[in-house]
């Protein structure tokens, strides 16, 4: 496997996945994924739900070390080392940010949310600190709105504007890939389309990757999609990847013309 | 490894370890004690039972620790604390469920609100105010209704009952809420009434949770030394009525404590003995009583 | 038709009971509500208020009154500093002060304070012929004779004194600290036959109501009192002689005259006797000055000052040991323990530790701190014992506080690298610290109620703690001892007073903060 | 004059801890300030544990001085404790305030406590059940009791009686219950006469501090501090009974209502 | 309003409703709703989630007033007597039983189930009582499955063998309506398919009333149909209420139309 590795020009994919296999327990969630996502790119992963979408992208950061009796199989290579043998997976979350599906900042002020992550990795003088706060609410496009009440709860912020502060804070320690799962699903079209906007944003700077169960969501921004489907023993598989434009307009699988079209799901 | 992980990780995994550890160890610090007072309790008071036979101990009524020769029956004290713990059920009961019931099914706003602080106040009464309140309110009362001096189990029972309302009351409404709202919709539908519904099917449907309540009651009841130990009277003998007074084993223990010494002390620790096996074998019973719940569900 | 009438019955019987059962059910609900008052209601009352009964040789002035007695014009009045909380004097009390005889006024009052007696030269001679006595008698006495500033600036200043001054002063020359007392001397005199006992039986203490009696010739026998079959005679009050006098020589007589006649007779040699009556004296029980007040000879004087340091200090500690531990414990169920042997172990542990009674707690501290650790009865050896007593109730409550914290906060912290022990120190304990709060608090609750798991190990010293090795008597085993080791039930009642007060304002903060945390919960969603 | 040597002889500084008799307390308590207040930087206190806790306790270390009630059984005396007898103490009897009756024989007594007479027409009171209150078994009290009234008329205790834990208690109980009748050291007389019951004359006696001392009231008993041992010379311990046995010791003893020695 | 009901002739309608609001507290749950429910035929409710279907059902049993702060106005007429005025809700719920959602066996036997109302409404002789439980339960097409073990616990049923048991609970109380709450979507297609032939069959005998999200369903088992919708202020109200053939293939109304065609809901 690891020859295989070896042939991915490493400046232009982030992850490497390989034959991949998950079980909850008993249950195989994922079944034989291989995928390999790009730099700078916005890789949307869209399926049915329970099509172990959420499963894939908590591999990628390891949050699925934090559930009992998960068993993986295969190889997640990262920069070209393994997730699960070459990297502390405190380390590993430090490079690869999370953005969850309902906002989830922490119950205290918008400035300590920013800060958590700066302070965890380090103990940044006050004037470095602020400096971060700064730029990463300026990045998640939230400082004009929030500049002046930094102080104040973060729960006291709107669903659209929390949502972004966990942007903004996962922004704070500077990782390299962002994964988001469902990041708009419990937002307003407003909210919508800023976290939209932004994640074309950020690109420049970070690799995204997003789960999405809205299909024009994944049209409009990203370049990449991964299409997954779960067969009769409801065990998630990938069915199709590749440029969005190709999958959505061209898909060379059936079912995932029938997905796209609404015949399903 | 080898390639190299910041220093840093390695002092916060570090932390992440001992942690953990230090956790652990606090977690044990409840089957540490436990465990150690199994084995004080019992070191001290088995030795009795070299002098005294089991049988003696357990179904004489003949205690004279400080006769010649002494003798260390413990049978009066097993059946007051039975008789008091009963009838403190007895009392206890029936207003405790009414109460639960109200609260699950009836009470709202300032009503409930009411109640249920009351009986968090009553829950939070020390018990050596009970048994100044059953000193100069319950006893007197006794005396003035059934004659004698009014120090009884009776005023014993009375008191403990009061005490052990909010636990019976408690467990027994979180057991009765529990019963699924379906439930009550399907026996309404069938043109039941409201205490037809509840009495049919509510407090059937809760009755694991509240005979778990009832027996954790009992454990209170059957352990409670200060407040019974100024109203029971205290005499060292076999009770007939409940109106007798009585000593129970938790009065035993504390009222020749101070004083006892060689074999007479070692009864009062087999006395103890006693206490901590009963309280062990109801708390089995409602590890057992959760068990079968939860097969049952 | 029969089936419908019968079928209407039958409705209309369980619509009865229906009725009868929910009445009973909201009644006895009722109860409980009933229960609680009465318990507190009749705790204020008697720990507000107290209610004495005494036994004293002079009619109280009260009955003096009812009975129409004249009282003796004296040249002075008696004015006593209000801490001393004399109400009233007599004859031969006054007496014994000039003579010295009184020093302390532990046994008059029940206030643990050195006796004063200031009196105003002007009227000092008068004063002495008064109580008969030589008037240089007063000089050797100890008793303080000094102008009339002197004398009320003096007494204004002690604590337990009594000032001497002329008739009629106005309250307005007197300092604030200063109140006129009543004066006493009426007393039962009778012969001394009367009082002697008959078979067992002898004539007791007198009721108001027996006092009437008897002075208005309702009895005609002393055996209605208990005494021998003596006839009751009464001396009416003479101009000319002595009531004492006269009582001396006539079997079974009886006469009200004041304490002063009885003594000049007894001085000539008439032997009489004095029926002891009834008093009862109602006064606040509770006040300022026993709540702060050092407690003194294991309650007897004093106050529950030292004790309420004591009770504090116990709580503090104890939370301060049973907290941490609690928590750390209620943290490793919740976010390391796996489901297996250990943790249900653990958890069996908790449960039985939960329901252990306190006695056995209380023996397990004697064993194990007292004895086998040599640390005898102290505030650490008591402190150690409640705290594994109060853990449970610390672990349980935390335990659901931590479950309660919603798992994305920890999957946030997780997903920015934080590791799983910085994740609960900077997340999970932050907001779970209401819940956990309120957990602490329903446990000092208990610590600060506890007594048979305090009695064999905490001491019963009454002194406020000095370090964790000195015995520290707390409130509720002081209630205890004090009727155990019989102060008084007035005191008991005070300290339960003060105790259960206690009680209720932790308990309605717990409530309060619990309310508040499910208020700012919902307010979430 | 042997204490005035013992002030002045510096003693060790630091804390002591006596404890025991519940009944000894009053008499210790008090004399704790006077004793400290003339032996700067000696800190006591006295835990009223009760006797036997007490003198256990003094077997085990952790006290250094043991108020007793009642006289050292053989195993105390074979652990090498030593009495130290401090002042007398007389037992009286009281009754409530619904009893009539005013004077008991040591027979009467005798016939009362083991129940024989019960109640309180048969000693020349009214129609009522004499209410039984006495100590628990393993108190000095009870001892004392048995030993001079019961034991020396060959009778055997009443079980049918409210049993209270310390003279206090039962002097509170006695107030407090219609026609009861119970035994209590001295010192407590006044909880059972300020609310309104009375105490007994015994065999036309009272128990007054004279009577006790002149042998005339017969329910007396010793009470102690007991040593681990002879008390050492210049020892706190040493200098705290010679303190309690002096004149000013004397007036202690008298102010807690015990009956001093001299 | 009476005038206007006197005019129905009584054989043929069991409900007669006019002029019905329902507000829970402050918010209006059901608009101006007027309806008459044939006898002997089945009724069914559709319409999107929370337009007030099982809101309106449980008017007709006064199941309401369980709730609290539900206010009430308008007319509900059962066999030509105001529900809210001329009867006892414990003997119209007699009258009209219910069926819920999720099978809702109570925890006891069998036979204790089926004998539960029966035995509340009079004291029946054991004989009795076990003929009843045979009737229910045979109408209800369970009797063979269950015969043998009556005096086992309900709860060891299947969910569809559960959901006809409270069928057969229904009917041993002796109704003329049975109301229904989406009785099948909590079962599979085959305990789905028994259950909808029982209704069918049990219409000869009983007045049928059931709420679904099923639209095959409605269409396949119902004789009259009733559409609810929401107003854009959260209210709902009848759109339209005919013959389910009229209403299914030759709908009146353009919204009834778009529902059934699948264009929103
Ligand atoms: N912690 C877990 N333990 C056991 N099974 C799980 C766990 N989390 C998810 N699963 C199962 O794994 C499968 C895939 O779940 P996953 O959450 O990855 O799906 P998804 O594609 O994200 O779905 P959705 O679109 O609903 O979020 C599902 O069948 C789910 O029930
Ligand atoms: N007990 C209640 N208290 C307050 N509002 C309620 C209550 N029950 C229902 N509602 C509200 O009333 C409206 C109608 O609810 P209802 O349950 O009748 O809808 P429905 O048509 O049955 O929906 P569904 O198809 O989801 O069952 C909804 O907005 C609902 O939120
Ligand atoms: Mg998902
Ligand atoms: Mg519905
Ligand atoms: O002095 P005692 O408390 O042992 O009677």
């Amino acid at each position: 496997m690891m020859a295989e590795v070896a042939m991915v020009p490493e400046t232009e994919y982030v992850f490497d996945v390989h034959g991949l296999n998950l079980w909850y327990g008993s249950s195989h969630a994922l079944k034989d994924v291989d995928m390999q996502i790009e730099k700078n790119s916005i890789t949307a992963f869209i399926g049915p739900s329970g099509c172990g979408k959420s499963t894939f992208l908590r591999v990628l950061d390891r949050m699925n070390d934090l559930i009992d009796n998960v068993k993986i199989t295969g190889s997640v290579l990262f920069d070209g080392r393994d997730v699960y043998v070459d990297y502390d997976p405190m380390d590993l979350r430090r490079k690869v940010g999370m953005v969850f599906q309902r906002p989830n900042p922490f119950p205290m002020s918008i400035y300590d949310n920013i800060a958590y992550g700066p302070r965890l990795h380090g103990r940044p003088p006050k004037s470095e600190l602020d400096a971060i706060v700064e730029e990463s609410l300026q990045r998640a496009v939230l400082w004009d709105e929030v500049k002046d009440r930094l102080n104040k709860s973060a729960l006291s912020l709107s669903g659209g504007q929390q949502q972004r502060l966990c942007i903004a804070r996962t922004l704070a320690i500077n990782p390299e890939v962002v994964l988001m799962d469902e990041p708009t699903s419990a937002l307003d079209p407003i909210s919508t389309t800023k976290i939209e906007e932004l994640m074309v944003e950020l690109k420049a700077k970070y690799t995204i990757v997003i789960v999405t169960h809205n299909m024009q969501q994944a049209s409009r921004i990203s370049d990449n999609t991964a299409f997954f489907l779960i067969d009769s023993e409801r065990c998630g598989y990938l069915v199709e990847y590749g440029e969005t434009s190709g999958l959505f307009f061209n898909p060379r699988d059936k079912r995932t013309e029938d997905y796209i079209s609404g015949k399903f799901g | 490894m080898q390639l190299g992980l910041p220093r840093t990780n390695g002092v916060r995994s570090f932390k992440e370890r001992s942690g953990r550890i230090i956790l652990l160890l606090a977690a044990l610090v409840s089957i540490a004690t436990v465990l150690l007072i199994t084995i004080f309790i019992f070191q001290q008071g088995v030795p009795v039972f070299g002098k005294v036979s089991v049988l003696d101990f357990l179904f004489s009524t003949k205690w004279l620790p400080t006769g010649n020769p002494p003798a260390y029956g413990i049978l009066s004290f097993v059946w007051a604390s039975f008789m008091v713990t009963a009838l403190s059920l007895l009392f206890a009961t029936p207003v405790a469920l009414a109460v639960a019931v109200y609260l699950a099914e009836f009470a709202k706003g300032r009503r409930a609100s009411i109640l249920r602080s009351s009986i968090e106040l009553l829950a939070g009464i020390p018990s050596i105010i009970y048994g100044l309140f059953g000193i100069a309110v319950i006893v007197p009362a006794i005396r003035n209704i059934f004659g004698g001096t009014g120090y009884s189990l009776l005023a014993a029972a009375i008191i403990l009952a009061i005490m052990i309302l909010p636990t019976i009351i408690n467990i027994s409404e979180v057991s009765i809420r529990a019963v699924n709202d379906e439930l009550r919709y399907a026996s309404v539908a069938m043109g039941a009434t409201k205490w037809e519904t509840i009495s049919r099917v509510v407090l059937p449907a809760a009755k694991s949770g509240i005979f778990t309540s009832i027996i954790l009651g009992l454990g209170r009841s059957v352990g409670e030394t200060t407040a019974v130990l100024l109203v029971g009277g205290n005499a060292a003998i076999f009770a007939r009525t409940p109106l007798d007074m009585g000593r129970t084993l938790t009065m035993n223990i504390i009222t020749d404590m101070s004083y006892a010494e060689g074999t007479h002390l070692q009864s009062l620790f087999a006395t103890a003995m006693l206490l901590f096996i009963v309280i062990l074998v109801l708390n089995y019973i409602v590890v057992r009583v959760a068990r079968h719940s939860r097969m049952e569900d | 038709m029969t089936d419908t009438q019968q079928m209407l019955a039958h409705d209309k019987r369980r619509k009865s009971i229906n009725r009868f059962a929910i009445g009973s059910i909201k009644i006895l609900s009722s109860l409980t509500v009933l229960i609680l008052v009465v318990i507190i209601g009749y705790l204020a009352v008697r720990g507000l208020y107290k209610q004495e009964r005494t036994q004293v040789s002079v009619l109280p002035l009260a009955t003096a009154q009812r009975l129409g007695l004249s009282q003796t014009e004296i040249p002075f009045d008696i004015v006593a500093n209000k801490r001393a909380e004399f109400r009233q004097v007599d004859w031969n009390m006054l007496r014994e002060m000039a003579q010295g005889k009184i020093i302390s006024l532990r046994r008059v009052t029940y206030v643990n304070e050195n006796f004063f007696l200031y009196v105003d030269e002007s009227i000092a001679d008068e004063f002495a012929r008064f109580l008969d006595l030589a008037s240089d008698c007063l000089a050797s006495g100890g008793i303080i004779v000094g102008s009339f500033r002197a004398t009320v600036d003096g007494a204004a200043a002690h604590n337990g004194s009594i000032a001497i001054v002329p008739r009629n002063t106005a309250s307005s020359s007197l300092p604030s600290a200063l109140k006129t007392i009543a004066y006493e001397e009426h007393v039962l005199v009778v012969h001394p036959t009367v009082t002697q006992l008959y078979g067992n039986n002898m004539v007791g203490v007198l009721s108001d109501v027996q006092v009437d009696l008897l002075l208005s010739g309702e009895y005609s026998s002393w055996v209605q009192l208990h005494g021998g079959d003596i006839p009751v005679a009464l001396v009416q009050e003479k101009t000319d002689s002595s009531v004492a006098r006269e009582v001396a020589g006539i079997e079974g007589s009886v006469g009200v005259t004041t304490q002063k006649d009885v003594f000049r007779a007894g001085e000539q040699g008439f032997v009489t006797a004095v029926l002891q009556v009834n008093r009862i004296i109602r006064s606040p029980n509770l006040t300022f000055r026993y709540l702060v007040l050092p407690t003194q000879e294991s309650g007897r004087f004093g106050g529950i000052g030292s004790i309420i340091i004591n009770t504090f200090l116990m709580v503090f500690l104890t939370t301060l040991i049973a907290a941490p531990l609690g928590i750390a414990a209620a943290v490793y169920l919740v976010e390391y323990a796996k489901k297996g042997r250990l943790t249900s172990i653990i958890r069996s542990g908790i449960d039985v530790l939960a329901s252990i009674p306190s006695i056995i707690f209380g023996l397990f501290g004697l064993l194990v701190f007292v004895q086998l650790l040599g640390w005898s009865f102290s505030l650490i050896s008591g402190t150690l014992t409640v705290a594994l007593m109060i853990l449970p109730t610390i672990i349980r409550t935390s335990e659901e506080a931590i479950r309660s914290v919603e798992q994305r906060l920890r999957e946030a912290s997780i997903g920015m690298g934080a590791t799983k022990m910085e994740t609960i120190w900077r997340v999970v304990l932050p907001s779970a610290l209401n819940g956990i709060t309120t957990g602490i608090i329903l446990a000092m609750g208990r610590a600060i109620g506890e007594t048979a798991a305090l009695l064999y190990t905490i001491g019963s010293s009454t002194a406020v703690a000095t370090g964790l090795s000195s015995g520290s008597r707390v409130l509720a085993l002081h209630i205890m001892l004090t009727i155990n080791e019989g102060q008084s039930f007035d005191k008991a009642f005070a300290s339960a007073f003060v105790l259960i007060v206690v009680v209720l304002i932790i308990n309605t903060t717990a409530r309060w903060m619990m309310n508040r945390a499910s208020v700012k919960n919902k307010g979430k969603e | 004059q042997g204490n005035k040597e013992q002030a002045q002889k510096p003693v060790e500084v630091k804390n002591y801890t006596f404890g025991g008799s519940t009944t000894v307390a009053p008499i210790v308590e008090t004399a704790i300030p006077l004793f400290t207040a003339a032996n700067p930087g000696v800190k006591i206190s006295y835990e009223g544990v009760g006797t036997g806790t007490g003198l256990k306790q003094l077997t085990a270390g952790t006290l250094t001085l043991a108020g007793a009630s009642r006289d050292l059984n053989s195993t105390e005396i074979a652990d090498g404790l030593v009495p130290n007898t401090i002042a007398l103490d007389g037992l009286s009897v009281a009754v409530n305030k619904s009893v009539t009756v005013a004077n008991l024989s040591l027979a009467q007594l005798a016939g009362i406590f083991s129940g024989e007479i019960s109640n309180w027409s048969q000693v020349g009171g009214p129609n009522a059940a004499i209410a039984l209150i006495v100590r628990d078994e393993s108190s000095g009290t009870y001892a004392s009791f048995k030993e001079i009234v019961l034991d020396t008329q060959k009778k055997a205790p009443s079980k049918n009686a409210i049993v209270a834990k310390e003279n206090g208690e039962l002097a509170a109980k006695i107030a407090s219950t219609p026609n009861s009748i119970g035994y209590l050291g001295m010192a407590f007389n006044h909880i059972v006469t300020e609310a309104g019951g009375k105490v007994l004359l015994v065999d036309g006696i009272e128990s007054t501090t004279a009577n006790v001392l002149n042998g005339s009231y017969p329910i007396s008993r010793n009470l102690y501090l007991v040593s681990k041992g002879p008390l050492a010379g210049g020892s706190v311990e040493k200098a705290f009974v010679d303190f309690i046995l002096s004149d000013k010791g004397a007036a202690v003893v008298l102010d807690a209502q015990y009956i001093p020695l001299n």
